[in-house]
C-alpha cells in the first residue's frame, strides 16, 4: 500500500530548513540533526531508528542529488559485509530496532542557494529497502 | 459486510470541569477524539492507542496544560509533537515503549514544567532531546535502562528542582557526570535502586541539594565517599524489606563528618558493631529516622546531639524507654516509637530531661502500664501531641497528666484505659483540644470523667458503651461545653433524650452512625444550624416532619442504611427530603424498606399520594 | 464496563486443580505459582504482574475463604505504609508495571479435599483495586 | 452513526503455499482471522496487533509448525497460549515488550525447537518460565536487559545447539552460572555485545561449545581468563568499527595456551607490540581470521603454525605479499588477502613453501603486476582457485600460469589483462573450468587467446570488445569446446555469424544481453535443445518464425527490452509466443514498441489478426 508518509521538518532557520520524508512504503522513519546551519559543518551528529522490516547480512547505502529536475548519483557504499561486519548493526534481523546515534560526515561544506534535493537509500542483500529518504534543502 | 457502530467520543470521555477537563482512560481509543472543546486544558488520556506522536495527534487542543498520556502504547514521538500546545506544563508518557524521541519532539510548549518518562525503555540520557526543555522543574526517568549519569552540558537547570533517576541501572558516577548541577540550588535527586558500585571522591561536592536520595543502595561507603563536602538538607539512606544490603559499621557513617546533612533517614538499615561510634558523625543532624533497624536500646556514651530535633525509632525493638538515652538529645521536639516489636516498658521518667518536647507517638508498641501517664512522662511539659493509640492497657490514677498540663491533642483509641482516681483523670488538661477514646472501654459512669476539658473541641468516643444505652439529658458532656465534634458511632445507643445536647451550643459535627436507634432526635441539639448529623446505620423506620423542618442553613444529615418506610406514614420524610435533597449525604444509599414491594428503591426516586384513605405510589 | 475475565488454569494434576480470574472491573491478571501439590509447601514461589489503575501509597492485602457457600476472611495485612515503605512496589505510580517474583508463604499445610474458593484483594490508600483474583481449588 | 467495512481476511492475508503457509505481515490485524484454514503450518503474522496471547488466541491452527510473532504489541503471554498447537516447532516474538511470560506459557507443544525473544524487554532469565521449553535446539535473547548469566539448573539442554544472549548488560560471569552446560556439546554460545568486565578463572572449563561469541567485547584478557580449561571448534573475539576496544597485547593472548580452540576470530582487533610473541600460543589453531586488523607484516621469527589451514588477512595493509611469512604455516590451504588497503607487490615466490595452498583470493587489493603470474605463484602446485579480481592491471608473459597447473577457477574480472605472449596465456591450464575475464580489456584479437582450455565449462566475457562487433564463424571459442556457459552481455555486438557457436556442442546457457543485435540469430548454435538464450536489451524488432521453431526441450528465452513490432509483419514470433509462453523468461517486460498505439503493452496481451490485405489487433 503506497502510504503517503508526513513530511518532518527537521530544521528551520531564516536560511535554512531542511525537511525529510520517508520512501520506504512500508513505514515512517524516525531522524534527528543537531545541527541547522547553511555552513555545514565537517560532521553532524544525527539519530536515527528504524525497526527492520527484512533481515541484514549486507547493507549499501545509495545517496542521490536532486537539483533543478536532474538527479545525479552521488556517493554509494557498502556498510556491511556478511564474512566481517563492520558495524554493530550489521547483521540485526526482521523486527529488530535499530538506533544509532553518532556523527555522519557529510560531502560537501556549504549549501548550493536554492532547493536541493537528497536521496538516502539504504539496500540490504535482496535489495529491499532499509531506509530511505528524501530530503529537501532549501537555503537562502 | 458487518457494521460498527463509532460512537461520538464526547460521550465516552468524562467531563470533570466543563470545557476543561475531561478523562477519556482506558477507551480503547486510537487519537484524540474530535469532540474535545480547544480550549481543554487537563486531559487524561491514559490507558488508550496512539503507536506514534505527530505534529497534527494534538494540535487542536491549543490551551492544553496537563496531558497524562500513560501505557498508550506510544513508541515514536516526532518533531512537534507538542508543537500547537504552547501553554503544556505536564506531560505524563510512563509506561510507553519509547523507541525514539526527535530532537524537537518537546519543542512548542513555552514552559515545559514536569515531564514524567517512568518505564518508558530508555537507556541513555542522549537520547533524551534537551530542546524545549529549558523550564523544567521535575524530570523523572524511573525505572528505565539508564547506565550513566552523564548529564549534559546543556542539561536544563534553570528552574530544576526534581530528578528522579529510581531503579535504572547506574553503577558508577564521576565528577564530571554532574558537573552541570553546580547550577542548581535545592534539587532533590533520586538515585535509589541503582546498583552502585563506584562514585567518584567528592563527585557531588560543592553542589547543594534539598534531598540526595540514595536508598536501597548495597553499600553506604561508596556512596558517602562520593559525597564528601557535598551539602544537602536531606539525606535518603533507608533500605527496603526485599532489598540485601551490606550492614552499617562505625566506619561506614565516618564520612558524614565530611557532608553538610540535616536530616538523615537510615530504615530499614541494619547494624554491626551498633555503639556510640556509629554516632560519631551525627552530632549536627537535626533529624534522624532510625525505623525498621532492629535495634533494642542506642548506646550509652553518645555524643550529644543537640541540634536533634525528631527522631524516629518506629518498628524496633525496645524493651525499656530509657535505653532510647533521651539525655544525648536535649533539645528533641519529636519522637516517634510506633510499631515497637517488644511489649515497650514506659519506666519512669526516662525522657525527663526533653523539656522540648512537643510530640510523642508511642502507637502501636503493645504498652501495658499499671501507673500512667504522670511518671513515665515526668517532665515532659512542652509536650503537645500524645499518641497512645492501639496499645494494651493504661490505668490512670489521680493527676494522671499532671506533668503534660500543655497537651492539645491525645489519642488513646482502642488502648484499654482503666481509670484509678477520683478526680477525673483529665483534670489537668486545660488546653486539650483534641481528645479520641474510641474502643478505649473507658468507664463512662465515671462521674466527671471529662472534668477539666473546657476547651476541647473533638471527643471521638466510638465503640464505647453507655449505660442504659441511652444518652441522658444529664450526661458527661456538660464537662465539656466547647465541644464541636463528637463521635458516639458503635456505641450500642438506643435512644437520645430530649435536650440530650443542648449544653453543647458550638456542635457542628455529630457522627450517631452504626447504633441502634429508632428515632431521628433533632432535638437533642441546641441549635440546627449548620450542624452535620449522621444517622447511618441506625433502626429508624419514620420521621415525623416536625423533626426535620428545623434543619437549615448548612445542614446535612445522614440517613443511610436505616429501614425507612416508604408509605404515607411517613410522608412527612418523604415530602421534605425531595424538597432538601441539598442536606442528603449518600442519598444512594438511603433506600425503602417498607413496603416491601419498594425495599431497595432509593428515596429520591419515591412519588407518593396520599389522601384520607388511599395511597398511591408512584415510581419515577 | 463489567468485562468478564478468562479463568485462568494455574496448574492441573490428577488430585488438584487451580484456576483464577480477575475481579479488578479493570484488567485481567498475570499470575503463576511454581508448585501443584495438594501438600502446601511452607512458601510457594510465584511470579505476579500487574500494571497500577492508581497509585499506591498504602497498600494492603485481604484474604477471605470460600467453602460451601460461606465466606469467612482469613487473612489480611498491611503491605506498604505511606512513611516507611517496607517493599519495592511501594510507592510505585498509576501507570507503572509491578513484577513480583519470590516466595510468598500461604497459612495452610493441607488442602482441604473438595472445592476451596480464595479471593484475594489489594487496596490503595484509596481503597482502589490494585489486584484482586477468585482462586478456585479443586481437591479430590 | 458511521460505518466501517470489514474485510474478509482470506483476501488479505497471502498464501504462499495453499492451506500451508500464509503470509498475514503488517494487515493491522487484531486476531488470527478466522479464513485461515485449521492445517496451516506456516504463519507470519508480524506486525499486527495482539497486546496478549492466551489459549483462545490461537486454538484453531492445531498444525502449526512455525509461527511469526515479530512486533505485535504483545505485552502478556499467558499459560497455554499455544496450549493447541501440539506441533509448533518455533516461536518467534521478536520485538514484543512481554511484561509477562506464565509459567505455563509454552506448554503445549510437544517439541518446540526455535525460541526468539529477540528485543523483548527481558530483564531477567527467572522470568522467562522452562516448562515446555525441554526440546529447545535455539534459544534466542538478544538485545535485553539481562544481567546475570545464571542459568537455572533445570535449563533445557537435552538438545541445545544455540545460545544467544547478544546485546544483554551481563557484566560477571561465575562456574556456577553455567554449570549446567557442562550436559550440553557442541553449543553455540553468543555472549557478543556484553560489558563483560570479570569471569571467574576456569568458569567454562570441561564445557565443549562448537562455538564461543565474545564478538565486541572489550578486555580480551577477562575472557580467557574464564575460559581457561575450556574446549571450542570456534572462538569469537572480534570487534567491529563501531566499538571501542582495548588493543590486545602478546600477555593477553597467552590465555589461549591453555584453551582447546581450532579456529580463531579477530577482526577489527588492533595489536599493541605485534610480534612473534603474539602467535605463541596459537600454533594449534586450524584456521585464523585477522582481518581488519591495521597490520601490514606478520612479524618474523614465528612459531611454526603447523596446523594451520586457513588465513584470512583481509583490509590489512600489506606492501609486500613476502610480509605475510609463508614459511610460518607449511600446511595453508587457503588464504584471503581481499581488499588490501594499500597496493600489494605480490614479489617472487612470497608463498613458495605453501604447497598444499588450494585457495588464493587477491581480489580488490591495488595489485599491479608487470609479470603475472609465473613468479609470484611459484611453488603453489596444490592452487585450484584463484581469484584476481577487481585490481589494477596485471601484464601475462608466456607461461604466465605454469607454476599453478592445476587451477580449476581463475576470476580476473575487472582487471586490466595485458598480454605479452606468444602463446596463449592459459595455455598450461588443462584443467581450468571457469574463467572470468570480464570487463578485463583483454585483447580477443590474439589468436589461442583460449588456447589449451580444452576442459573449461564457464567462461565469462562481459564488457569486453570484438573487433567488428561480430562474433564470426571462425572464432576463439573453437579452443574451448566444452563450453556449457557462455556470457557476452555488454560486449557492443551487433552481429553473429550463422553456426558462429556451432563448435559448442555442449553450451547451455549463454547470455548476449545488453548488445546492439538486431537479429535472433539461433541458427549460431549447434542445437536448441535444452538451451537458456538471453537476448535481452537488444535491438530486435522482428523474429522469423523458422528462427523459433527448433527452440524444443526445456529451452528458454529472453527477449525482454528489444523494440519488438507487434504488426503482422512480425506475425510469427507474436503466434509462436502464445504457443510457447513457458520458454519466455521475464515476459513482464516483453513488450510491442511498433505499432506506437501498441507500446508498452505485453506480447502476451495482444490478439492480432492477419489476413491478406487487413490487420485486426484486439488487446485482451
Ligand atoms: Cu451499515
Amino acid at each position: 500500500p503506497s502510504i503517503e508518509w508526513p513530511t518532518h521538518l527537521l530544521c528551520k532557520t531564516d536560511r535554512l530548513e531542511v525537511n525529510y520524508r520517508s520512501c520506504d512504503p512500508l513505514q515512517d522513519l524516525a531522524f534527528s540533526i543537531d545541527t541547522c546551519s547553511s555552513v555545514v559543518p565537517e560532521t553532524i551528529n544525527i539519530r536515527i531508528a528504524t525497526i527492520l522490516r527484512y533481515s541484514i547480512r549486507k547493507l549499501s547505502v545509495e545517496v542521490t542529488l536532486g537539483m533543478n529536475g536532474a538527479s545525479v548519483p552521488f556517493y554509494s557504499k557498502e556498510l556491511c559485509e556478511e564474512d566481517h561486519p563492520e558495524f554493530l548493526y550489521c547483521g540485526k534481523k526482521k523486527g529488530e530496532l535499530i538506533y544509532y546515534e553518532g556523527p555522519v560526515s557529510l560531502g560537501f561544506h556549504e549549501l548550493p542557494l536554492g532547493d536541493l534535493g537528497v536521496k538516502v537509500e539504504l539496500l540490504n542483500q535482496d535489495h529491499h529497502t532499509i531506509i530511505c529518504a528524501n530530503f529537501t534543502v532549501k537555503s537562502h | 459486510v458487518s457494521c460498527e457502530v463509532t460512537k461520538p467520543a464526547d460521550m465516552m470521555c468524562t467531563e470533570l470541569i466543563a470545557n476543561r477537563s475531561y478523562s477519556c482512560e482506558d477507551l480503547g481509543l486510537k487519537e484524540i477524539p474530535e469532540q474535545l472543546p480547544n480550549i481543554t486544558q487537563v486531559l487524561d488520556f491514559s490507558f488508550n492507542f496512539l503507536y506514534s506522536l505527530q505534529q497534527s495527534t494534538l494540535s487542536k487542543l491549543k490551551d492544553l496544560v496537563y496531558l497524562d498520556l500513560t501505557r498508550c502504547q506510544i513508541n515514536w514521538v516526532y518533531e512537534d509533537a507538542f508543537g500547537n500546545n504552547a501553554h503544556l506544563e505536564t506531560i505524563i508518557l510512563t509506561g510507553n515503549n519509547l523507541l525514539f524521541l526527535a530532537d524537537r519532539a518537546f519543542s512548542g510548549p513555552h514552559s515545559l514544567k514536569h515531564l514524567d518518562l517512568t518505564q518508558t525503555g530508555l537507556s541513555s540520557l542522549s537520547s533524551i532531546p534537551m530542546q524545549g526543555l529549558g523550564n523544567l522543574e521535575t524530570l523523572i526517568l524511573k525505572d528505565n535502562y539508564i547506565q550513566s549519569l552523564e548529564l549534559p552540558s546543556h542539561f536544563p537547570t534553570r528552574n530544576l528542582k526534581y530528578l528522579d533517576f529510581q531503579m535504572n541501572i547506574i553503577q558508577r558516577i564521576s565528577a564530571e557526570d554532574i558537573r552541570v548541577l553546580k547550577r542548581v540550588s535545592n534539587l532533590t535527586l533520586i538515585l535509589a535502586d541503582n546498583d552502585i558500585m563506584h562514585i567518584e571522591t567528592k563527585a557531588f561536592s560543592s553542589i547543594f541539594f534539598y534531598t540526595l536520595d540514595f536508598g536501597r543502595c548495597v553499600n553506604v561507603s561508596v556512596i558517602l565517599e562520593g559525597l564528601q563536602d557535598a551539602s544537602t538538607v536531606a539525606l535518603r539512606l533507608g533500605n527496603s524489606l526485599d532489598r540485601d544490603a551490606l550492614p552499617i559499621t562505625p566506619t561506614m557513617l565516618q564520612g558524614i563528618c565530611n557532608i553538610s546533612v540535616d536530616y538523615l533517614y537510615l530504615p530499614y538499615r541494619h547494624f554491626l558493631y551498633f555503639s556510640a561510634d556509629t554516632f560519631q558523625c551525627l552530632a549536627k543532624l537535626q533529624k534522624l529516622d532510625m525505623a525498621h533497624t532492629d535495634i533494642g536500646e542506642l548506646p550509652t556514651g553518645l555524643v550529644q546531639l543537640n541540634f536533634l530535633r525528631e527522631l524516629n525509632l518506629d518498628k524496633n525493638k525496645f524493651e525499656h524507654l530509657c535505653n532510647i538515652r533521651a539525655s544525648a538529645f536535649p533539645n528533641l521536639t519529636h519522637i516517634s516509637l510506633r510499631g515497637n516489636l517488644k511489649g515497650l516498658d514506659l519506666g519512669s521518667g526516662c525522657l525527663g530531661s526533653l523539656s522540648k518536647l512537643q510530640h510523642l507517638d508511642f502507637s502501636r508498641s503493645q504498652i501495658e502500664s499499671a501507673d500512667c501517664c504522670s511518671k513515665p512522662l515526668r517532665g515532659l511539659s512542652s509536650l503537645q501531641h500524645l499518641n497512645l493509640s492501639y496499645n494494651s492497657k493504661l490505668r490512670f490514677h489521680n493527676a494522671a497528666f499532671n506533668e503534660t498540663i500543655n497537651l492539645k491533642v491525645l489519642d488513646l483509641t482502642s488502648t484499654q484505659i482503666l481509670i484509678n482516681a477520683s478526680q477525673g483523670p483529665f483534670c489537668n488538661l486545660h488546653f486539650l483540644q483534641i481528645l479520641n477514646l474510641s474502643y478505649s472501654k473507658i468507664d463512662l459512669n465515671i462521674p466527671h470523667i471529662l472534668q477539666g476539658l473546657e476547651n476541647l473541641i473533638v471527643l471521638k468516643l466510638n465503640g464505647n458503651n453507655f449505660e442504659s444505652k441511652t444518652i441522658l439529658e444529664d450526661n458527661l458532656f456538660q464537662q465539656a461545653p466547647n465541644l464541636e465534634v463528637l463521635t458516639l458511632s458503635s456505641c450500642k445507643l438506643s435512644a437520645i433524650q430530649t435536650k440530650a445536647f443542648s449544653s453543647l451550643k458550638k456542635l457542628k459535627h455529630m457522627d450517631l452512625s452504626h447504633n441502634n436507634l429508632i428515632a431521628f432526635s433533632s432535638d437533642a441539639f441546641s441549635s440546627l444550624r449548620n450542624i452535620y448529623l449522621n444517622f447511618a446505620n441506625n433502626r429508624i423506620h419514620i420521621i415525623p416532619r416536625d423533626m426535620l423542618t428545623n434543619l437549615s442553613g448548612q445542614s446535612v444529615i445522614n440517613l443511610s442504611y436505616n429501614p425507612l418506610e416508604c408509605t404515607c406514614s411517613n410522608i412527612g420524610l418523604l415530602t421534605w427530603y425531595k424538597q432538601n435533597i441539598d442536606k442528603i449525604e449518600d442519598s444512594e444509599e438511603t433506600v425503602c424498606s417498607e413496603p416491601k414491594s419498594l425495599a431497595g428503591s432509593k428515596l429520591l426516586s419515591i412519588n407518593l399520594s396520599c389522601g384520607f384513605s388511599t395511597a398511591q405510589v408512584v415510581l419515577i
